[in-house]
């Protein structure tokens, strides 16, 4: 038993966290915008992960109080995260769509995605 | 039994969104990269599911495996498909 | 209805869901409607600063849950007058765009509401009470600023944009993760609760939370090395909005840095990393401004290296510091703003923005040069203006706490920052050739805002008094943990 | 370089996040007994049923007790949608047809088909929010699907601007006259009061939290339609 709660921590865990680094590395190092974005959205997928698994309670259930198992409460995983996290997709997702409209503009002006082909990006 | 289907899942759908991951920033064609992101986000609201957050799981599929993806593929077609596209440079206009 | 610090945020809101239909209506209510929120802000802010200055801390609960169930918002001397200088700069910026662009363009509807959302969210990062609330006013205010930045079409804008939001989501997800961690081990979200339950949280989750939020505030509040986004959004931002990033948006990030380390970890006394981080980046700002061509350009750097002054000023943490840490955002916010305005007209017509084109320029447009060399002694601390007195504060703080290497730093720079603003009043006034490039006069409102803004540094400089009190009441009620805890967690519906 | 530089920054920050996450155990139960109320979850869980008579636990969380989140999160696609819309706008003048080929009949059927279907499913998730899964959001976006398949099958289908913004605008004011309703009659902003409550698993329960949930669905399904509409109607010349 112990074993399996280990490999089951140890696969969500890790695999959130290796969202968030492969994402980070993304970021930073590729060279097309498009690319940059799909790291921005890894990561936010890592992190909203990370918030559920951080709710998650051994032989929980979902937190909603279904007709016949009304007094389950003590059950029930943490349903705090779960609300952040609603907020969060929703957040990520306004902020794909102004990045990608930007990409949009990038491009008429410059006809390429590419930051080392666009002088003004680099810093 | 079942806890031996559940932890097998778990980590099958924790390779697979790691694998996802590598190749949708590894992929040099951009619509399949994009594809495998709409991919890591099916994988996840599947595992949200499994977390028991189906609120997640809903907003996650509809919000990640549609929206974003197909703002990506908008995206993509608006500019070039592919990540080492010189050819803006190159053109005469 | 009693006015109370929803209102900020209730009445904001209505005006921008409404905006898309009043513009059926008639044209001109898309400009009216955000400037009559923005001076209505100005009477709340007016009625609640006396009623704090009576009565002390407001705390109100939103969705009728008290404070750690549900979200609260906390009108404190110290965050009553952050937003009574965001809600003053706000409708100033109105103000000076309110004439900005023809009405019967789409995007300037869009200006409109973006930038009253702007200083909505800024206004909301500094009232809340719960630290994830906090982080969805950021993205309020990080959304619109990058939309503002990208907003003129013709220039470099949307490459600007870009890289503030690479490095604001960035910022976000840090921050994100730091709310989180500090959740699991606490349970709670605000931020009283939490600044009353951080013995439960074990050193290394501290930390690491610490680090994160550092970095991810440091971001929003122009902390070096993550500042890189800033010269290039003030450059290419409208005027206004400019003014409104030095003077409003950066406000809120150090606040909710100093929130952080004040209030939820608690640190009182000298925060060695923070007056390390703040000199960095004020040496580096400072040096990078002496070599920028843009005016823009180098306002912007000039606010960096302000804001690394005020980090400073936090940093000494004494009570004396802290008030002279408020003075600065205050004085910075003014002059900065008062540059800003006044820059832009005077180089209206140049297309490079470059300092060359204000050669000469003080004869042809001698208002507007008049206050923007007022605004340029006012910034570097020359004693008749209000920044004098504000320096002074600081270096005798830092004086009380026998950081002499630190005065030494500060009087250095300060004497890099004379050299950079005095090279641009000297092409001002003291140059032979003048440029040929045309004049655009200031509109009626542009100047009403220039004097405004003018005779308030001079006020200031000549009775400090005005607002010291005042400013010394918001300091302690920053410093008084207990204090806060206990407004907000006995706060009766 | 910046490569092998880049991993050993990854490196450092996975050692610490993964550090600080072998403090926080999977799975373990950090709230306790809720009837003792140490932490906000296990307040959530104890009053939810009786206060609220929510049957979805995070429904009542976003919507009620962390409902200025919910309208701060409202706000957000707002600006994007408006932010958008300047991004990429260009004068009357510019604009031009969306040049494609039509798409086959099979996805035009298909669409047409599906996408009262689809509306109808979002239109029950968001109305259900409080008892099921789901709710404002998922529904929204649901809704938000279905316009995108008619986007992309018909080049000439257009969603009229002008709907979405009675849409968009109309639920944005409901949600924030509810808000007001609470000031206006002594409580306070966003308060749950001024309708009866129900029982718990009906329909009609939960006071007003179905209202404002079934406002966020339209606002949401308006804003994200608007802004794959923007993005659809900016074709490269």
């Amino acid at each position: 038993m112990q074993m399996i709660q280990q490999i089951i921590s140890v696969s969500v865990y890790g695999s959130a966290i290796a969202l968030l680094l492969i994402g980070l590395y993304a970021v930073l190092t590729k060279k097309h915008l498009i690319k940059i974005v799909i790291g921005l959205s890894i990561v936010d997928a890592g992190l909203h992960l990370l918030f559920v698994a951080v709710g998650y309670i051994n032989n929980g259930t979902a937190p909603i109080f279904s007709p016949g198992n009304e007094n389950r409460v003590l059950q029930m995983v943490d349903p705090v995260p779960q609300a952040l996290v609603l907020t969060a997709i929703v957040i990520g997702f306004a902020t794909t769509a102004v990045a990608l409209s930007l990409i949009i503009r990038l491009y008429k002006h410059h006809k390429t995605a590419r930051i080392d082909e666009i002088k003004t990006l680099k810093w | 039994m079942m806890i031996y289907i559940y932890t097998g899942a778990i980590v099958v759908l924790a390779f697979l969104l790691v694998f996802s991951a590598l190749y949708a920033i590894k992929q040099k064609d951009l619509l399949y990269a994009v594809i495998a992101t709409g991919v890591i986000s099916l994988i996840l609201s599947v595992v949200f599911l499994m977390l028991q957050a189906p609120d997640v799981a809903l907003t996650e599929a509809a919000i990640g495996i549609a929206l974003t993806t197909i703002a990506f593929v908008i995206t993509i077609r608006n500019t070039s498909r592919y990540e080492n596209d010189n050819t803006g440079i190159n053109q005469t206009k | 209805m009693n006015i109370s610090p929803v209102h900020y945020i209730a009445f904001p809101l209505l005006a921008a869901f409404l905006i898309p239909l009043l513009a059926k209506l008639h044209k001109e209510l898309v400009r009216i409607v955000p400037g009559i929120v923005l001076g209505y802000f100005l009477i709340i802010s007016a009625t609640l600063m006396m009623r704090v200055h009576e009565t002390g801390t407001i705390s109100q609960v939103i969705a009728g849950w008290s404070a750690p169930w549900g979200i609260n918002l906390v009108f404190s001397a110290f965050s009553g007058f952050l937003a009574s200088l965001m809600s003053l700069i706000g409708f100033l910026a109105w103000l000076y765009s309110y004439r900005f662009k023809k009405v019967d363009d789409e995007p300037s509807q869009k200006y409109f509401i973006l930038m009253m959302m702007l200083v909505t969210g800024s206004i909301g990062i500094v009232l809340t009470g719960d630290i994830f609330n906090l982080f969805v006013f950021m993205e309020i205010v990080a959304i619109s600023s990058y939309a503002l930045t990208a907003f003129y079409t013709g220039r470099d804008s949307a490459e600007a944009a870009f890289k503030y939001l690479l490095i604001g989501s960035f910022a976000s997800a840090l921050i994100l993760l730091a709310i989180l961690l500090l959740y699991t081990q606490t349970g709670t979200l605000n931020m009283a609760d939490l600044a009353s339950k951080m013995h439960l949280v074990s050193t290394p989750i501290k930390a690491s939370v610490l680090v994160l939020f550092l970095v991810g505030f440091g971001i929003e509040s122009e902390m070096f090395p993550l500042n890189g986004w800033a010269p290039d959004a003030y450059s290419q931002a409208p005027a206004p909005i400019g003014a409104i990033f030095a003077g409003v948006v950066v406000k809120a990030g150090v606040y909710a840095l100093i929130r952080v380390i004040f209030t939820i970890f608690g640190f009182s006394g000298a925060f060695e990393p923070l007056i390390i981080l703040g000199l960095i980046t004020m040496v580096v700002a400072e040096v990078s401004a002496l070599r920028q061509d843009n005016l823009k350009r180098m306002l912007a750097f000039s606010s960096i290296g302000q804001m690394g002054v005020v980090l400073i000023a936090f940093g000494i943490g004494t009570s004396n510091a802290v008030f002279a840490a408020l003075f600065l955002m205050f004085n910075h916010a003014i002059i900065k703003s008062l540059l800003f305005f006044s820059g832009s007209y005077l180089l209206y017509n140049s297309k490079t923005k470059s300092i060359n084109d204000l050669k000469g320029m003080a004869k042809k447009n001698a208002f507007t040069a008049l206050f923007f060399a007022l605004g340029a002694f006012a910034i570097v601390g020359l004693p008749p203006f209000s920044g004098f007195w504000s320096k002074l504060y600081l270096l005798m703080s830092a004086a009380d706490s026998h950081m002499f290497l630190l005065i030494a730093v500060i009087l250095i720079m300060a004497v890099v920052e004379i050299v950079y603003y005095f090279r641009v009043v000297g092409k001002l006034y003291y140059s032979k050739e003048t440029t040929d490039i045309e004049v655009t006069k200031p509109s009626i409102n542009g100047m009403l805002v220039i004097a405004f803004l003018g005779l308030l540094i001079l006020a200031v400089g000549f009775y400090p008094d005005l607002i010291t009190g005042y400013l010394h009441q918001a300091a302690d009620s920053l410093m008084d943990k207990t204090a806060y805890i206990q407004d907000v967690l006995t706060a009766n519906i | 370089m910046k490569k092998i530089f880049v991993i050993l920054l990854l490196a450092v920050i996975g050692y610490y996040v993964t550090s600080a996450f072998q403090l926080i155990p999977f799975g373990e139960n950090r709230i306790g007994d809720p009837t003792e109320e140490n932490n906000v979850a296990a307040y959530y869980m104890n009053n939810t049923k009786e206060k609220s008579q929510v049957a979805n636990v995070v429904t009542a969380i976003v919507v009620n007790y962390r409902g200025f989140d919910t309208l701060g999160e409202v706000t957000v696609l707002f600006l994007a949608t408006t932010g958008l819309g300047s991004i990429l706008y260009r004068r009357k003048e510019e604009e031009e047809e969306r040049l494609n080929k039509p798409s086959s009949s099979l996805l035009q059927t298909g669409s047409k088909l599906l996408f009262p279907l689809v509306v109808l499913l979002g239109i029950y998730v968001f109305i259900h929010g409080h008892l099921t899964p789901g709710g404002g959001f998922q529904g929204g976006a649901i809704i938000a699907t279905g316009f995108l398949l008619m986007l992309i099958a018909y080049q000439k289908y257009h969603v009229g601007h002008s709907m979405l913004n009675w849409v968009e605008s109309l639920a944005g004011i409901t949600f924030v006259t509810i808000g007001l309703w609470g000031l206006l009659t002594g409580g306070t902003f966003l308060e749950n009061s001024f309708l009866p409550m129900g029982t718990l698993n009906s329909l009609i329960s939960g006071g007003a939290i179905p209202i404002i949930y079934i406002a966020v669905g339209f606002k949401v399904a308006a804003e994200l339609t608007g802004v794959l509409d923007i993005l659809l109607n900016t074709k490269e010349k």
